[in-house]
């Protein structure tokens, strides 16, 4: 019998698969389908401190590695994700869950974690600073070391829970940024978020998105994500949530060699609902194929040798 | 609505009309449960699945009429009977039958036609008197309008160009119609703005929105309604009337 | 009858497809298989001042949306090129061809475009500047705005011949990058080249490239590239040659109107040989479609409206 | 060498031995022109061609064994006859059967045993006396050893686990020969290499290598000999003893 378990920032895990945030909703969409405990844990919808209807539509286009997105973080806004989601999820889901966070600046990313830190359904506090910095002429937080340390600094003032960076592959150095979240007193980072890109609808000669852009994501970015965690592995000593494209047990098991300790699954939740039900299944068979009996063993292992 | 994942299995697709095919499956069809629910296709070569609204369905079978637009749905064309699909079933809200009064209207244009012969299917079926205002481009792109015949409605045409019944839009042929008790009406955007204008009764819209999911999970479909936000996929893609936001 | 013809920095071009660099040898295998004078032009593989071999092998892997490759730039050096590579081009290709450059260090560009500016045969010269400046510690020259300007000024120095600088998609701000280009006297940008990626062989549970990291190419970066050239047309005045991931002509048509002059196609010929005999022939009948008359109304015009 | 691309339809795709399949071919083979040369399959959803040898050929047919390793190979097998497949034909330079002497050795591990059997059939036709030596991990994966037989040619295999034949590598069956006037050969490297150090005459070898385009267009395939660099794809796959550098 191999074993699956993995531990993400001191809370044990039955498998490494978590739903990456924004392809899971709030859980309930899935759990209709099978029965999410069986995942490892999930991160649910990136919330805000007020509600968000999000972009205009149309919100999604396609390519021929996956989906773009250009959502903008449609949420209730974290008080009804308190009042209203988390005691809903607590019916479907009993282990701890992935808060997922955003902002538009670091008083807002502090309030909204110290917010969902009192939450006990709360496993770790994921924090997406991929988003645009509004104080700061519009740039990512993620997009410079400085901006991203200045966020953990701030949530880790808020919180004793594990905190999770969550970083854009639009870095221009994704390794130093993860660097400057760990000496910030990040518990772990999480990588990659969807990547900018564009479609033009030709017929109306106008970008297809109402947003201009949007993020690319889906199996087209995996060898993107591989690179950028196993940088951001010789980088930090924290443990890594490696996403970007997953789609197979096999996936797994490569993000795991270049350095992740567990694995987010997104684009593929939306295509095949029982994506990540398939993917843990699969993964004693996959695992036994490869001569691994405990998957902690090969993290990073592509490093060695 | 509850989701099901299944494998159906062409047995026919066959142009209907100028780029407009028909598409019989068989196989598990038993998470339909209203006219104006759509399915989610997966084709072979694209990541994103394809939503088309459910025609007709009975048990085991299921009708879809699908309009070749760009690349996965001229790749649908060359589906032949065997292939199985892997699709996702019922999907959406679909129309509440039991709004209709004794003379529901039916307004439909294009490919917003199809989830319309479902429906007046079981209208008729409930002895109601349906009438069906259907708009297209042109006489060549004219389908399913015998079929609504053969049910017993009443069937007014429009095309844009004169080449077939009334010259004009779907809003042409509903003037004609005055004693109607309720509206049930899909097709293009302009096109429902215009008949939520004429409209002079309560009524369902449908509404198509690109899709990242089609089950709730992604909020790519969101739109905003005087009820609050919702999900074209799953909170629709029948609004009512009276909760539109234009 | 439509109108293909575009003109790229001053050389009027029967169309804009443009073999990119590295995928298309120095045309006579291309040669062989079809008349390669219907091609706007072609882009040769990059010439550095020294032969080189390139990387170990394996170069080549594969993902969802195209392929990773670590060639590595091997190619038989500059002098090779002008002695026998130009000589036996002549015998199957009579338009300006675009001579493709790489370097690294600011004085080996400078080099090499001198000497290639003296060769006839030579339209263009492109200026690939993502490779490592390895007096820079090794960053890509393309990865900030002032080493792009730098090797620009050098080479503006020794030709007057039109140069097209080469950008990288990992430039944090490519656009920044293609403006100081502009500053320094470039003639055009070409963008994007190649993203750098990885896999890992499960079985050997190590990096599958001998060179640990390849560069993404391929319909998987199409979106990418379409938001790159949309977001420098914006920044410069110069024109761009448009690449990543095209395939069909309708891909042609959607860079050019996020703002691409002309048009680069790499991975789409090493899987289809005929791929650009094959997007020219479509072209016209592409162009009728969406009822574009000539080629050049189009450039940019997803920009108005 | 001569690319030509071309439509092949398969006619059959059987399994021979674990994970070792045949898959014949129609079509035009006419850019084939000598054995150990290969085609590049274009396999739906998958971007990069795959590179198989040619096992044996005659005008309009072509068969080729594969063995299943990953995606691409693991989809080959679902290839039912009738299938269109979209095939670069005439790739690589094959081996020079004029080279051969009276009594060529063929020494062949796992998949790279196919293109000997089409040079096996080449060289018996030309009247010469042929031994190979086919080497295998265990009885069960065993294939074309009967057909080399019933060319005439003399057998001995070799497997690693000693369930069939001589137990040890191929090199253990080479050095029950004496006589070979040249060898040729085809197999995994570490093979070829231990092949090289026992072989006692001149000889070609094939090499394997990841590839990009597989006619010489890309460089992803390059390796340094004592005659500069070669492309596997083109100058090679075979390339004499005399310039191999390991
Ligand atoms: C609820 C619903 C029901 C539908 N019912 C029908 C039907 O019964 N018959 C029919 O012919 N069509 C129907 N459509 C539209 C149909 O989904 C699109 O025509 C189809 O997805 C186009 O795919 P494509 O690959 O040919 O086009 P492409 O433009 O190549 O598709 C690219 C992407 O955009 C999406 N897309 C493009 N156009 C539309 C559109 N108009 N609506 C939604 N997504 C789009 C595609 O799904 C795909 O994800 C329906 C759409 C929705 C949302
Ligand atoms: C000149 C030549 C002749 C060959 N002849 C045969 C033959 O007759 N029979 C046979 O069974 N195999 C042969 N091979 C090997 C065959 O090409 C690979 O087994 C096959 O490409 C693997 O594809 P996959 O999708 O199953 O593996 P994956 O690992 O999923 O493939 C991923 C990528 O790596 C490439 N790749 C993986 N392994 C190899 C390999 N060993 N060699 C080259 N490319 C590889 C694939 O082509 C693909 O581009 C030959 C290879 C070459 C270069
Ligand atoms: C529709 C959609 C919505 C997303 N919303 C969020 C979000 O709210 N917060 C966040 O951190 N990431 C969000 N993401 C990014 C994913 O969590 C994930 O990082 C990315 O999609 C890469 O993984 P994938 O290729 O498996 O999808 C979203 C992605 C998609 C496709
Ligand atoms: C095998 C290969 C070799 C390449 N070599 C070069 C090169 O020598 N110089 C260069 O500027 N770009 C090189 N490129 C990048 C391409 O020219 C092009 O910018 C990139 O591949 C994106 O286009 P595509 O997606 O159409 O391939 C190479 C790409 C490939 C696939
Ligand atoms: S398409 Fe995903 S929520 Fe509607
Ligand atoms: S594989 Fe492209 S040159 Fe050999």
């Amino acid at each position: 019998m191999v074993n699956t378990k993995v531990t993400l920032c001191g809370i044990e895990m039955d498998n490494p698969i978590i739903p990456a945030s924004g392809t899971f909703g709030f859980g309930y969409e899935f759990a209709e389908l099978y029965d999410i405990n069986m995942l490892g844990t999930f991160s649910f919808k990136g919330t805000t401190r007020e509600p968000r209807f999000g972009n205009p539509t149309p919100r999604i286009a396609e390519y021929a590695g996956g989906l773009l997105n250009a959502v903008g973080l449609q949420n209730p806004g974290v008080d009804a994700v308190i009042e209203t989601e988390l005691p809903k999820l607590k019916q479907v889901f009993h282990k701890p869950v992935m808060a997922n966070i955003s902002g538009f600046s670091v008083a807002e990313y502090a309030e909204v974690c110290e917010k969902l830190d009192a939450q006990e359904q709360v496993g770790w506090l994921e924090v997406n600073i991929s988003c645009p910095n509004v104080h700061g002429g519009g740039a990512a937080f993620g997009a410079d070391p400085k901006s991203a340390a200045e966020v953990t600094k701030a949530v880790r003032a808020v919180t004793k829970k594990p905190i999770i960076l969550k970083l854009s592959p639009t870095a221009a150095n994704i390794a130093a940024v993860a660097k400057a979240c760990e000496d910030e007193g990040a518990d772990g980072v999480s990588l990659i978020n969807t990547m900018p890109g564009m479609r033009i609808d030709l017929k109306r000669r106008r970008p297809l998105l109402a947003n201009t852009t949007g993020g690319m994501s889906g199996p087209g970015m995996f060898p993107l994500a591989v690179r950028m965690v196993y940088q951001v592995y010789e980088a930090v000593s924290i443990p890594i949530v490696g996403m970007g494209g997953v789609t197979t047990a096999e996936d797994v098991i490569e993000l795991m060699l270049a350095g992740a300790t567990a694995i987010g699954v997104g684009a593929a939740n939306l295509v095949e609902p029982y994506a990540c039900k398939t993917i843990i299944e699969n993964l004693p068979a996959v695992m036994e194929r490869y001569g691994i009996e405990n998957l902690t063993e090969i993290i990073g292992g592509a490093h060695h040798g | 609505m509850i989701v099901k994942q299944t494998t159906l299995t062409v047995t026919e697709n066959t142009g209907l009309a100028d780029g407009i095919y028909r598409l019989r499956l068989v196989g598990d069809t038993s998470a339909i449960t209203a006219p104006g629910q759509f399915v989610n296709l997966k084709l072979s070569g694209f990541f994103l699945r394809r939503p088309i609204s459910v025609c007709d369905w009975s048990d085991g079978e299921l009708t879809l009429i699908y309009k070749v637009l760009g690349h996965g749905t001229e790749a649908m064309t060359g589906m032949a009977p065997g292939t199985e699909l892997d699709v996702l079933t019922g999907l959406g809200n679909g129309y509440d039958v039991s709004r209709s009064g004794e003379h529901p209207l039916l307004v439909g244009g294009g490919v917003g036609i199809p989830p319309l012969y479902g429906l007046a299917k079981r209208l008729v079926a409930q002895g109601k008197r349906v009438t069906a205002v259907l708009g297209f481009n042109r006489a060549s792109e004219i389908f399913l309008a015998d079929e609504f015949r053969a049910l017993g409605a009443e069937v007014i045409i429009a095309t844009a160009d004169g080449s077939a019944g009334l010259k004009g839009l779907v809003t042409d042929g509903m003037a004609a119609v005055s004693d109607y008790t309720y509206l049930y009406t899909c097709g293009p955007e302009p096109m429902l703005k215009a008949v939520y204008s004429a409209c002079k009764t309560s009524g369902q819209f449908s509404f198509e929105e690109r899709m990242g999911c089609g089950f709730g999970a992604c909020m790519g479909c969101s739109c905003k309604t005087k009820y609050g936000n919702k999900r074209i996929c799953k909170d629709g893609p029948v609004l009512e009337k009276e909760e539109i936001v234009w």
